[in-house]
């Protein structure tokens, strides 16, 4: 398990320095993605680029940049560790916004996983236990819509109808916890409703599907054979290995949803990690591109760690290898 | 199924629909469609679900996006089972270093944060005529493509390596090797056949992930150019004044969630038909 | 760089035409409790006179000061990190100028004329130069003082200290080539000097400029906020590009909140001030140390106790908000045209939208080296192809731009809109004139008015990927393809859009993703996008390569095309040495040849800039210096806010 | 060997029948046996002779929605088949063990092996958690499981094939049953533990004196710990009776093709012959003896109608209409072709 874990981290490290070079790569063949451009003036002339250009330490050769990014990232720099240096195009350091907008993202996941859990695996159960009733048809009908339907679509949707037409709801933006816990929640539960609708949806379909294969498996039927309640056989013998790799796949989930909220932030006006990468794109911002790269892939690999640890954990027969 | 032939049809005759409409995809009805603040005006009987930002039919532009759509669909995922299932055979089957290679680059793509890389290889590619790798790949339908094929493809290898593991050591597997066929022949003419049902179940499911991914980037403005119309370009346009143009976002939204939702429940028919293990 | 930003500073006089188009949605005899115009009388709040509203301002009630004035903008969009040696941005400007620090010479920060006319600010007043107008001296006013934490008198000193800065390399200031003029300037930023010879301060209230030829605008390049008084004891801590942005004290009514707090007691004992986030917004408090009696009303009101700027990327939600009542403007925004409408459609509510001109032309630019644009007769029959009004109504109609036929703004023409030689009737484009233009080009193989060669396809078209300029995108591709140029779309982000269009070597044939205002009061600012000798590899902005020569193109890795590309560069001079009414005339002149013998631009339009006021704005004015709200003259009813 | 006069099982005209789209499976039309304490029954058949349903049947474990279920099932002198669910919980485990075909999926695979069993205690008795550990430990010392403490709390797949059987078995045994109904328990297994896990199916019945219903596919599997023996075909007994009445003068011609096809110790076989055919579908069945179309001794009046299970005395009954006296004539050809010398 140790061995193993260790292993798993050396691996996450060597992801998230090829995540890292394949992002340093693609920024610098984006063509004329030059940030020394904006920083040179309305009428620039060479020197001025120049000057810029070495200001932001653009003059350097790509693998000495690197190189430089690599070591301020372990030995942390004038803004704290890790070492992110600062925005090309705001100029702030990057780690204390990178540690805000995590904040952001984490509040719309955490929210949105928690209701998509609640939804998504009661319904699973339920479906799969009326199976062929007009339940389990209904049920199943509204969750192939959700998948179906496209997230920003969704989410327009919902802002068109409950905030613009029936004004129940307070608007777009993040409102931070700590300045009114009440307009946080109002702010964030339609971002959690359209991001869980979708995830509770893909989930009910695969508990259903899991709980369905579980019911024909030989050791329900032994259950039944020692005279156990259906109650007892379901709580007791169908949902564990039914949702032991749901639980996995929640973990992974997470993990890509860290860089995966791009749209749901975009429509909601929210100041995360995925809003902040799309700018940071857009404007050929270097630093916090890396920085927002690195800490999506590191949040993938970890939570698949995890994913694998709590399988280990729920399920006897996973050893980790 | 029907809605999808529906949908085929009305893409490949475009064309006529249009002039039967009366109104081109990228023809301009400045003066009739839209006000002096140049905002659209909504559905009346020549323009049945209104008009856009830029005074273009809603409609014909739906009509049209059907292409693009389904042309993403079908496309990204050829592409993608191509790849995968070529891999899959060749990591399954020969196993050791072919197999730990292939498995382990499929796990980083999966791992890679695929919308930051394609805003990056969009920016790369898009930026200009020539596109990139050597003016192989250009921007538009093609590059959505190549990009959902290359984030794609490993969820087809890794089911096509399980699959071939468990085939190989089959009987016929082995009575295919005693009388001395070649490991191509075996990979290409006895397993390849048996993989056909999880390949067309799964392939069958990746269609409307790849129309929904083609809308996606679209809806990020990174997908097809503007003249080629797009669901999903129609909605990020029509996002910014949703409130007082509602036919934007709705016409185009229901097309592509009925496009997604038929292809899901072709997916799971296939699945339901060809795959006994699944029982609904 | 700074010409994607539509809100450049602005010098000098401006045309009432744009004004009084919106005379409609601004009127002060309408029945509205609201009033605007000098009518207005002043009433006395509990901070004092209030000033009466300009032409072009707004005020309603009984302005007061005091309360919190909330803006919103989606990006702070900084170029020096609000550095005032290096900023380059005409907002951040617009915030140095009038609520950060004072400079030598100042404006009323007001629209039109009148708010484009210097005025003394730290100065007592703008001097006549002597030496055959090369050398400048200025006394500066007494009892002016730097905020806390630094509470000590401005003395000249600072501002040498300012310049010397600019001359310092490693500062990263973005527009030294104004002072350039100045003895020892030179020297200075090329590492000869240690200091700046032409600068002398004789005692703490005199400083002494001395230029190497005369500049009558000097007092201009002086209200440039890079030259008003640094205190060396902080800057010299923060020689880096931007950084002092984040550490700056100042003379004005205002200082970033936290300042004070600030330990100067030695370089590294200094942290950014925290009022300050680039990413998330500033605010501004009130500097005790201002003393209203050195400053002028009608330079400064400074009505608000706290100026509130915050980032918030969407659009959509700023102006929900505006109109709620819970910010009073966005900024860095043009009202979304469906709120325009709501407003002006609305007496109670129309007042609240302004709309003042930005003074920028909006074109589209053909690149003379590149296939068919190198025929001029192509350049001409777009130039007749466009539907100019289409383009209007893309941007949100006659409320957000003025139609235009040429380069220069006419408020830098004396007002002149006569030269339209491409004229079409409603501006809407004339296809068979444009026929008639294109059958004369080498392109149009059979002269049949539809360009037929090769190179007539698959044009790469660059533009921006959203907003109006995504809109202008379909309009100019139909209008192209009715004379058979087939453009082929090239849509991104703005940044890297005009990088991609700034680097000669991408070779754009056509776009419409730039604009441009100007620094200066002074046609001059226009003529540098055609000057051939500025031409650069990267950060090129004469886009359409006039005046480049076949060394300069072999220099810069390009082909030049068979018909040989047509030079400026001598009437640019020839205007530059001119003075007086000659010059505008030449100006006048260099425009028409421009546009009838060199054809790099279809221009289509002198943009407004658009305004929406939150409820309780009580009192607002617009910068035509800055081309933004003067936060100077704004004036807020909390009372009135949610 | 101790015999009980009263029937501990006594299945009668038993049918279970499954309507589905394609028309009605009779997956067991009409079984007719008893079973004694102290007693094993063989059940043979082929798979889809419905002797599986038949016991998921006695069990309860067939959901009454889904099929139409006739005749009588008396156990313990008790009329179970109506019986409601909650009865039937209350035999299932307690009176009636059950054990299945693959002990490698029938354990649960979270669970730990101890806990699967005190559950079955725990379920039936009020016993104390430890309590409940305790008769788990037991019952798995019984089946001869060494150091059944720690293996107890070890997790099925720690266990070998025979050793998670011998834990199914004491899994079915915890509660002292009545009746312990093993279903196909050595299929799955290597053949020597085969040998094993019957020898102690044998032991337990005697040693707890309870009543054993061993079903198999294979005549052989049953020979050597089967007081009697039921044949099965397409839902119905084909031929039933003592062990040694079935092996040595077997009725059905059936049964004679089960026991060519399978080699056996008593009786010297130069080749075996497997019967030609597949069993019928369960929907259409053939007219008459289902047996027919693969019976080589058919003849017309095998289709005219279903042929009654007739005891012909001593507990050995057929379900063949051809006269006795022709069965033995027939049956003595078929072991001479084959070369057989008793």
């Amino acid at each position: 398990m140790g061995r193993f874990i260790i292993r798993r981290l050396i691996w996450t490290v060597f992801i998230v320095l090829l995540v890292s070079v394949l992002t340093f790569l693609i920024f610098f063949v984006l063509p004329s993605g030059d940030p020394a451009l904006r920083f040179a003036g309305k009428q620039p002339t060479a020197e001025l680029i120049a000057q810029a250009r070495a200001n932001l330490g653009l003059d350097k050769s790509l693998p000495e940049q690197y190189w430089l990014f690599l070591k301020h990232l372990v030995t942390g720099d004038e803004y704290g560790w890790p070492g992110l240096g600062y925005s090309f195009h705001t100029r702030d350091a990057v780690l204390p916004e990178l540690i805000n907008r995590a904040r952001v993202t984490g509040s719309i996941i955490i929210g949105g996983a928690a209701l998509w859990m609640l939804i998504g695996v009661p319904v699973g159960v339920i479906s799969a236990l009326k199976r062929r009733t007009i339940w389990d048809r209904g049920l199943m009908g509204v969750c192939l819509f959700f998948v179906s339907a496209p997230v920003f679509w969704l989410a327009l949707l919902s802002l068109l109808i409950f905030w613009k037409k029936l004004h129940w709801l307070p608007g777009t933006g993040y409102v931070a916890f700590a300045e009114s816990p009440g307009q946080w929640f109002a702010h964030l539960i339609l971002p959690w409703c359209v991001l869980a609708l979708l995830y509770a949806a893909i989930y009910a379909r695969i508990v259903r599907a899991n709980m369905i294969d579980v019911v024909s498996e030989d050791y329900i039927r032994t259950a039944y054979a020692k005279g156990l309640s259906p109650r007892r056989v379901v709580m007791h013998h169908e949902l564990k290995p039914a949702l032991a790799p749901v639980v996995a796949l929640f973990a992974t989930d997470l993990g890509a949803l860290v860089g995966g909220t791009i749209v749901t932030e975009t429509v909601f006006n929210m100041q995360g990690l995925g809003n902040w990468l799309l700018i940071a794109a857009n404007n050929n911002d270097l630093p916090v591109t890396m920085a927002v790269t690195i800490v999506v892939a590191a949040a993938v690999s970890l939570l698949t760690l995890v994913a694998d640890v709590l399988l280990a954990a729920i399920d006897p027969r996973v050893r980790l290898q | 199924m029907g809605f999808i032939v529906l949908l085929v049809l009305v893409a490949l005759f475009a064309g006529p629909l249009a002039s039967l409409i009366g109104h081109g995809p990228n023809e301009l009805f400045q003066n009739d469609m839209l006000d002096d603040f140049g905002l659209p005006k909504g559905p009346n009987g020549d323009f049945l679900f209104g008009a856009d930002a830029s005074g273009r039919d809603v409609l014909v532009r739906m009509i049209y996006g059907t292409r693009v759509s389904l042309k993403v669909g079908l496309f990204a995922t050829l592409v993608a089972v191509g790849i995968g299932v070529v891999l899959g055979l060749l990591a399954g089957y020969l196993g050791g270093i072919v197999d730990t290679i292939l498995s382990r680059i499929a796990e980083i793509i999966l791992s890679l944060p695929i919308l930051l890389f394609a805003i990056g290889i969009v920016t790369a590619c898009g930026a200009s005529k020539e596109g990139c790798a050597r003016g192989y790949v250009k921007p538009g339908v093609t590059l959505v493509v190549l990009i959902s094929a290359f984030f794609t493809w490993p969820v087809m290898y890794r089911i096509v390596r399980g699959v071939v593991l468990s085939l190989r050591e089959r009987e016929f597997v082995d009575a295919a090797r005693s009388v001395g066929a070649g490991p191509f022949t075996i990979m290409f003419r006895e397993i390849l056949p048996n993989l056909i049902s999880p390949v067309i179940v799964y392939a069958s499911l990746m269609v409307p992930q790849a129309i929904l991914f083609e809308a996606y980037l679209s809806f990020l403005g990174l997908g097809v150019p503007d003249s080629i119309p797009s669901w999903g370009r129609m909605i990020s346009d029509g996002s910014a004044i949703y409130d007082v143009a509602w036919w934007l976002i709705v016409f185009p939204g229901i097309i592509l969630l009925l496009t997604v939702l038929a292809f899901n429940l072709l997916g799971d028919g296939l699945r339901d038909a060809l795959d006994p293990k699944s029982d609904r | 760089m700074a010409s994607r930003r539509t809100h450049l500073a602005l010098l000098g006089t401006v045309s009432l035409v744009g004004v009084l188009g919106i005379a409609a949605c601004g009127g002060s005899d309408d029945s509205s409790s609201t009033n605007t115009g000098s009518d207005t009388t002043a009433t006395d709040g509990g901070g004092g006179d209030v000033l009466a509203a300009s032409d072009t301002g707004f005020s309603t009630g009984s302005p007061k000061a005091g309360g919190t004035y909330r803006i919103a903008t989606p990006d702070l969009g900084f170029t020096g990190g609000f550095d005032p040696s290096a900023e380059y941005l005409g907002w951040a400007w617009g915030l140095q100028q009038q609520l950060l620090n004072r400079g030598l010479v100042g404006y009323r920060h007001i629209g039109g004329t009148a708010g484009t006319e210097p005025m003394p600010d730290l100065a007592e007043s703008i001097p006549e130069p002597t030496e055959d107008g090369t050398v400048w001296t200025f006394k500066i006013k007494k009892g002016v003082k730097f905020s806390p934490p630094l509470n000590r008198e401005v003395t000249t000193k600072d501002i040498v200290y300012a310049f010397e800065r600019m001359a310092t390399p490693s500062v990263g200031a973005q527009y030294p080539n104004y002072f350039t003029m100045i003895k020892g300037f030179k020297e200075m930023s090329d590492g000869k000097a240690k200091t700046i010879s032409g600068i002398a301060t004789p005692d703490d209230q005199t400083i002494v400029f001395t230029l190497t030829k005369a500049t009558p605008d000097f007092p201009y390049r002086l209200a440039m906020p890079a030259s008003a008084p640094i205190p060396p004891e902080v800057g010299k801590c923060h020689t880096k590009a931007g950084e002092y942005g984040r550490y700056q004290l100042g003379t004005g009514p205002y200082m970033i909140k936290g300042a004070d707090k600030m330990n100067i007691s030695s370089c590294d004992a200094q942290k950014p001030i925290p009022g300050f986030n680039p990413t998330d917004g500033i605010t501004f408090v009130r500097n005790p140390n201002y003393d209203a009696a050195t400053d002028s009303k009608e330079q400064r009101e400074a009505l608000p106790d706290v100026i509130d700027i915050s980032v918030n990327t969407n659009e959509k939600d700023v102006f929900d908000k505006v109109q709620a009542g819970e910010l009073e403007e966005a900024a860095g925004l043009s009202v979304p045209p469906e709120v325009a409408r709501k407003y002006v459609g609305d007496d109670t509510l129309k007042d609240r939208f302004r709309s003042n001109p930005e003074d920028s032309t909006n074109y589209v630019t053909m690149n003379l080296a590149v296939a068919p644009f190198d025929d001029i007769h192509v350049r001409k029959a777009l130039n007749y192809a466009v539907d100019k009004q289409a383009m209007q109504r893309a941007w949100g109609g006659k409320l957000y731009g003025d139609l235009t036929g040429h380069v220069i703004p006419p408020v830098l023409l004396d007002g002149d809109t006569s030269i339209d030689p491409y004229a079409t009737e409603n501006s809407a484009g004339d296809v068979e004139k444009a026929k008639e233009e294109m059958k004369q080009s080498a392109y149009d193989t059979n002269k049949d008015g539809i360009c037929d060669a090769p190179q007539c396809k698959g044009i790469v078209y660059l533009n921006r990927n959203y907003g109006a300029y995504a809109k202008i995108t379909p309009i100019l591709t139909q209008n192209a393809a009715a004379i058979g140029l087939g453009l082929d779309v090239k849509e991104l982000p703005t940044g890297p859009a005009y990088e991609t269009l700034q680097t000669v070597k991408n070779q754009v044939p056509i776009a419409t993703n730039a604009r441009w205002g100007k620094d200066y009061p002074d046609a001059t600012t226009f003529a540098v996008l055609f000057d051939g000798r500025n031409i650069l590899p990267t950060g090129n902005t004469n886009y359409s390569l006039v005046g480049m020569t076949p060394e300069q193109a072999k220099k810069l890795g390009i082909a030049y095309p068979k018909t040989p590309i047509p030079s400026v560069d001598a009437d640019i001079d020839k205007c530059n040495d001119t003075a007086g009414e000659d010059r505008i005339q030449c100006w006048k002149d260099f425009d028409t040849k421009l546009m009838t013998e060199v054809v790099p631009w279809v221009p289509y339009m002198n943009a407004l800039h658009t305004n929406l006021l939150g409820p309780a704005v009580t009192k607002w004015e617009y910068d035509q210096d800055a081309g933004e709200s003067a936060l100077a003259h704004v004036a807020v009813d909390p009372s009135l806010q949610k | 060997m101790s015999t009980d006069s009263a029937p501990l099982l006594e299945v009668t005209d038993l049918r279970v029948h499954f309507p589905t789209a394609d028309g009605v499976v009779k997956a067991v039309d009409g079984s007719t046996f008893t079973v004694r304490r102290g007693e094993t029954l063989g059940v043979v058949g082929e798979s889809g002779s419905g002797k599986s349903i038949t016991f998921l049947t006695v069990m309860g474990l067939i959901n009454r929605q889904s099929a139409r279920i006739s005749g009588s099932v008396r156990f313990e002198g008790r009329e179970i088949l109506d019986a409601s669910a909650d009865e039937m919980r209350g035999i299932r485990g307690a009176r009636i063990g059950m054990i299945f075909q693959d002990p490698m999926t029938s354990l649960h695979p979270m669970h730990k092996v101890g806990d699967q069993i005190a559950e079955v205690v725990r379920t039936h008795t009020d016993k104390s958690k430890s309590e409940a550990h305790r008769m788990a430990v037991e019952a798995l010392r019984e089946v001869g499981i060494p150091s059944p403490e720690t293996r107890a709390r070890q997790y099925p797949h720690e266990f070998s094939g025979g050793m998670r059987q011998r834990a199914m078995i004491a899994m079915a045994l915890v509660m002292k049953p009545s009746l312990l109904i093993a279903d196909e328990p050595t299929t799955a297994l290597d053949v020597t533990i085969q040998a094993q896990i019957l020898e102690l199916i044998d032991e337990l019945k005697d040693q707890f004196n309870i009543g054993v219903v061993l079903v198999s596919h294979s005549l052989a599997t049953i020979a050597d710990v089967s007081e009697n023996v039921m044949v099965m075909y397409a839902g119905r007994p084909a031929e039933l009776g003592s062990r040694d009445e079935v092996f040595s003068d077997a009725q059905h011609p059936y049964t004679w093709g089960l026991l060519e096809s399978v080699p056996r110790p008593d009786i010297r076989v130069e080749r075996l012959v497997p019967i030609d055919g597949a069993p019928p579908s369960l929907i259409t069945l053939p007219p008459g003896c289902a047996f027919g179309p693969r019976c080589p001794h058919a003849r017309t009046e095998c289709t005219a109608e279903v042929p009654e299970l007739r005891d012909r005395g001593a507990g050995h009954a057929d379900a063949c209409i051809l006269a006795t006296e022709e069965k033995g004539r027939l049956r003595a050809a078929r072991m001479k072709a084959l070369g057989v010398t008793t």
